[in-house]
């Protein structure tokens, strides 16, 4: 779907195969999203190793909509300077934690030790740097200080936990789950008591929309919003099924199936809804700028919220809000 | 004539043991057992290695060096590679990966050709140029997929156009070096017998240059590979898997068998394809009479 | 600066006014030639000897177009111009055969054409049936002659020769002298001919030209009297040859 | 003596006529202007090169082939270079990251020139691991990061082991190559004259092999700073920051206009390289007699 | 099978016994030496001549154990053998001088020494003052004459020479003539030389070896008379020369 053909007669659907990226697996797997897209709307769908890719293709029009993390999202609406995309609706919440090996049982035994972060900047990285900030602990953006912070990818901060190169890493699912399974590690923070504001809430995965396809095929977005909504129901209402779907779905896309322990303790260490818990967005952003790894962005107007409002309440549910003022 | 039947039988024994110092020649066909000497001798060292590599990894992983999940011995990689092998989903990802990687090696071909002839040929376009090419080549495949994003889209167009910007410039770089070693004596030869355009590249140029040429293939295919695999493993097309996705994957999950086993894929695919390259470079020296050492 | 200018009665087919070659720069510079001047007439069998190193290969080259002369021009008045260089400069890849074929491909025979050619041209040069060999395969003097033939498949008109026949025993080149002469009286050839062997120079050359050594200047021109076929054993030129010798030594052991 | 002034005059006419078609040579020392001539020679040309570029490129942006944002025009991106370029952090990286490169390829120039002779050396090991180093080339350095890790931890000598693994085998290619066409003529030469063992090696061989052994050394600079790159944006080592790091910082946060700085500013490293890779031929070539064309 | 085994007095330098040469396999296989034996004494200057093509140079890459023989055996009792090729086979990256010095640092001279020799050797050749040059920067005969002095340098007790002098002019061939004959004097080489010029083979030779082509085998051989240095235009080489060249004659006719 090329930026010039956005008429609304087809939708491109960019995700991960990421447990995090779930109603997206389960909408595809079990032709939900596909199916509210109904007859007229072709529906296709790109699979992404990394946010900044889906950013991209969202920037150049390849895509129409994407589940994203909240970095890329910000970044993307940062870098476009309001004009690319707008998150439409949450997908995931929670699924994050400091993980740290055997030994470290308090937040202070965190000084002097490694700790590796998926990327500088990103949620788990600024949380990290929040919590040395609160501790009034000196860090920098380069792997210094009082605590030393490597962004690495997940995948090197796996092995490199197993080779006890680093003493901790602020991780996702599912290899938050797959460290605490197969090395002597426990959970030291989960991410959850950093957000009382929220009751524990925070955005692990949104769906953003282009902003120009938004724009002109706002009945289109409507109908994969359902979908979107009809597979967070599916798998807040029938886990086990839904939970086997996207798992399948994993499969075909990655060519292996997850330990099932790994699985299962992934999945319950996700919150699947469809409130993008807009506070943490927020907060998120201010407390990057508090450690000086953000330049102030505004990020009024990133949520495009009516239509999925509008459908909530066509169910008689609650709303959920975006930002206001 | 008994003394030349003697003389004969001496002849014939020195003859052996001219055998032993080079394989007889000017003895007619060759034997059914020459044949199959030459294609033991052509094998052997290759197994051997391969069982030393392999018995040196399982010794390495029996040491208890690094935990099984991490560096897991050939005990459970070849089970894991013969099952992955086995899948008819495995061949497609090497029949996509494979008409990729040729499709775009031809691309890099063509367009390399081109930017050789055309660098060696203009002076000024060579200092224009020249140094840029090498500079494409050292940027990472990585920062290529924003610009073939925004040129073709998400589609095979994009990893074509990085897999042509990967190995082109290492071909045009091979043709012109080998443009500028060949022999001057050559090259007034063909002055003076008139070849000119076309024909003088035809004729003289590209097949005096064709040894550095076909080294400069050799380093472009290694280029277009990697590109492909750095392109394949950002974004799936067509739901189309690929080894580079695979390897990819297996990688983001932490998944050391199957890293390992399609380590072992990519590897028997470069051995096999340098394998045809130095089919094609010994026809060569045999050629111009340069017999290998 | 003694240049001989000697202009015979026919046309000029090499006009060389003047010329100097200067190779390299500074201090490391060599006057290859200075100041000599030559004109070659049509049908001209014009012999060049002269000392090692005192710049004959460097004047073909100069008449040949393939280096421009430092100072002085050279005219070859539009006619195509076939060279024989001193190493046989073959090229490797190709069969003896397709190396033959080169100039006649630059000119268009066609295919079948082509073939006969290659076959005429190797039966002149004794190397029938070896037109599928590859140049690494042959002789030294095999390698000569193939050089040979290819500069006859040419089809020019001036014909320039560096020591073409070095390498052949005695026999062979006789007979390649006898081919030589033939194949020049028929097509009417201009040939420039760079020998060591005096005799040879007197037996082929309807003239005779002894350059100097470092510069390359020419001393001397001797006119070939005697009918052709000439016989490269016979009385008279061994001592037209002993007198150009008698010349030659005259020259290099003034250099020495 | 008049007669000879007049033929002196006319020379120094046609040897200006004779200075249209080439450089005049032989007149002693060059002159200053040449000098300044043959600078502007070979520089005008790139000149034109970076202008055109930069045009056509702002032609593109201005044409609002894509937003701004997507692809910023040289009006945003040579700020942006510009700014970059003049904070120390820049050129700490830059220093790192060179370092790195250098110390990785005189590492990899080392092994490359050891497995290089061996092989060309020893037939059984040719046989054996000749296909496997073209095989290694084709790995992307993904895949070497779990084995570098393995190894050497999170450490410069992982990045080390990277670089090696990626450009060794070009160069021992680029050898082997070279060794492998060396005339028949001159390995005949030195066997007559008792050329053996490393004086064989250092008096003969490689100085043979070097136009090849060369080609071979820019590939594996190509490969050495790829493979750098890709090392270099997986972790930040000892606190050090680096061109590959800053670049794979530009893509996360989709900064297109940083992102186009840092790839100037990795071409510009793969010029000045290759500028230095083109001198070293030329002045083979001189030695060899081989003047371009 | 005229194999023509005339042992000299002295001991025997080089032993070369029913040898026989294919190259290739199959049907493309060529017999380019067949059942040939020479026996070369110590100190003995031996003359071959034959042929173009007929396997001369063969001949010497077997005696100097760059071929091995299909057949035969070829036997230099443990001599140094050095070689001089049909072509220079220069090292083209080194200088004229670098080139000489190559088989001295084989042999560890030391340096100082090594620069003596050179300069000598090139005064030898007359190249005085060449030492810094580059092979591509001298002309054919040069190169030859460095080739020769890059033999020399090698200080071996057998001295292999292919057509060494074939691309010199007379005047200096003389001089080296005799230059050769006095070092093959006073360091007792054994020489096998062979050469296109039969009055060549005549002056230096003790013997001259006469092959026949394809296969090459020796069908006849010459004990030279006079007493040395001969002159090469005396009567007495003249007409010995014109005996062999009969011979040879005779021999390529009979093939052609
Ligand atoms: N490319 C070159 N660079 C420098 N000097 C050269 C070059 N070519 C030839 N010369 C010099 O020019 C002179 C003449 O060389 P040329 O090859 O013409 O001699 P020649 O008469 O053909 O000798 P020969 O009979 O030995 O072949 C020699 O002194 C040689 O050193
Ligand atoms: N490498 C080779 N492969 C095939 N045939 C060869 C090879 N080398 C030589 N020959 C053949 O062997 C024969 C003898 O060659 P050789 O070079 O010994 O001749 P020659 O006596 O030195 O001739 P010339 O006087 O022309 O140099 C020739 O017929 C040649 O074609
Ligand atoms: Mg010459
Ligand atoms: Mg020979």
């Amino acid at each position: 779907a090329g930026a010039e053909e956005a008429d609304g007669s087809s939708l491109t659907l960019g995700y991960f195969p990421n447990i995090t990226h779930a109603p997206a697996l389960v909408g595809v797997q079990d032709g939900i999203i596909p199916g509210a897209l109904g007859e007229d709307v072709a529906f296709d769908t790109r699979i992404f190793n990394s946010g900044p890719d889906a950013v991209n293709a969202l920037f150049s029009g390849e895509v129409d909509a994407a589940y994203l993390g909240p970095s890329p999202a910000v970044n993307g609406w940062a870098q476009s300077e309001g004009q690319a995309l707008h998150v439409v609706a949450g997908a995931a919440t929670r699924g994050t934690g400091l993980v740290v090996r055997e030994g470290i049982d308090s937040l202070d035994d965190l000084r002097g030790t490694t700790l590796a972060t998926p990327q500088l900047g990103g949620t788990q990285d600024v949380a990290l740097r929040w919590i040395a900030e609160e501790q009034g602990w000196d860090v920098d953006t380069a792997g210094g200080g009082d605590l030393s912070i490597v962004p690495q990818a997940n995948a090197e901060t796996v092995d490199a936990f197993a080779l006890g190169e680093i003493d901790g890493a602020w991780l996702p699912e599912p290899h938050l789950s797959r460290v605490l399974a197969e090395d002597d590690a426990h959970l030291l923070i989960d991410e959850a008591d950093l957000w009382p504001q929220t009751d524990g809430r925070f955005v692990t995965t949104h769906l953003a929309v282009g902003a120009e396809f938004l724009d002109r095929n706002p009945e289109v977005v409507e109908d994969l919003l359902r979908g979107h909504i009809a597979s967070v129901d599916l798998l807040n209402e029938e886990p086990e099924r839904a939970r086997a779907a996207a798992g399948d779905h994993l499969e075909s896309l990655t060519g292996a199936r997850l330990d099932p322990g790994i699985t299962a303790s992934a999945f319950d260490n996700v919150a699947f809804t469809v409130d993008p818990v807009a506070p943490s967005l927020l907060a998120g952003a201010d407390r990057a700028e508090a450690v000086g790894l953000l330049e102030p962005v505004d990020l009024n107007g990133i949520y495009a919220l009516d239509l999925l409002n509008g459908l909530l309440a066509e169910d008689g549910r609650e709303r959920v809000a975006g930002l206001e003022g | 004539m008994p003394d030349t039947d003697v003389r004969d039988d001496r002849r014939r024994v020195r003859g052996l043991d001219a055998l032993e110092l080079q394989p007889r020649r000017g003895t007619g066909e060759r034997s059914a057992a020459e044949t199959a000497g030459r294609i033991w001798a052509a094998t052997w060292p290759k197994l051997a290695a391969v069982a030393l590599v392999l018995l040196a990894w399982q010794a390495v992983v029996w040491s208890g060096w690094r935990t099984e999940f991490v560096f897991p011995g050939p005990d459970r990689v070849l089970p894991t590679l013969f099952r992955e092998i086995t899948t008819p989903e495995f061949w497609e990802a090497v029949q996509v990966t494979m008409r990729r990687a040729l499709t775009g090696f031809a691309l890099a071909l063509v367009v390399g050709v081109i930017i050789g002839i055309a660098v060696s040929q203009f002076k000024p376009l060579r200092v224009a140029i020249g140094s840029l090419i090498t500079g494409l080549q050292t940027m990472p495949s990585i920062v290529w997929f924003p610009f073939a994003m925004l040129l073709y889209g998400i589609s095979e167009s994009a990893i074509m156009f990085v897999i042509v910007l990967g190995a082109a410039p290492s071909i045009a770089g091979g043709l012109t070096s080998g443009i500028d070693y060949v022999s001057p004596s050559l090259l007034r030869a063909g002055q003076v017998m008139g070849l000119r355009g076309v024909q003088r590249y035809t004729v003289l140029i590209i097949p005096a240059a064709l040894p550095m040429f076909v080294t400069g293939l050799k380093q472009g295919w290694a280029f277009a590979w990697r590109s492909l695999m750095a392109g394949e493993l950002l974004v799936i097309i067509n739901q189309q898997n690929s080894i580079g996705w695979a390897l990819s994957q297996a990688r983001q999950l932490n998944d050391a068998e199957r890293l390992l086993s399609y380590i072992i894929i990519v590897l028997v695919v470069g051995i096999v394809i340098d394998v045809f390259f130095n089919w094609a470079d010994r026809a060569l020296r045999r050629r111009w009479g340069i017999t290998g050492s | 600066m003694t240049t001989v200018t000697e202009t015979p009665a026919r046309t000029a087919a090499v006009e060389i006014q003047d010329i100097s070659k200067v190779f390299g720069h500074g201090k490391g510079a060599v006057t290859a030639i200075d100041g000599m001047s030559v004109t070659v007439g049509t049908g001209e069998f014009l012999a060049i000897v002269g000392a090692s190193g005192c710049g004959k290969s460097t004047l073909l080259s100069l008449v040949a177009g393939l280096e421009q002369p430092t100072t002085g021009s050279v005219d070859a008045g539009g006619h195509k111009v076939a060279m024989m260089f001193q190493e046989a400069a073959l090229f490797p890849w190709l069969t003896v055969g397709a190396n033959i074929e080169v100039p006649m491909k630059v000119n268009k025979v066609p295919r079948a054409e082509r073939r006969k050619r290659v076959a005429e041209l190797l039966d002149l040069v004794r190397l029938t049936g070896f037109d599928r060999k590859r140049p690494h395969e042959l002789s030294g003097g095999m390698r000569q002659r193939v050089a040979l033939a290819r500069a006859l498949a040419q089809d020019a008109d001036v014909l320039l020769m560096d020591e073409p026949f070095g390498a052949l025993d005695a026999m062979t080149r006789d007979i390649l002298h006898d081919e030589l002469e033939r194949i020049w009286r028929e097509k009417e050839l201009t040939i420039l001919f760079v020998t060591h062997n005096v005799r040879e120079a007197v037996r082929l050359g309807d003239r005779v030209v002894l350059l100097s050594s470092r510069p390359g200047r020419v001393i001397d021109a001797f006119p070939v009297e005697g009918e052709r076929p000439r016989r490269i054993d016979s009385v008279q030129i061994a001592e037209q040859a002993a007198t150009i010798t008698d010349r030659l030594r005259e020259e290099v052991s003034r250099h020495a």
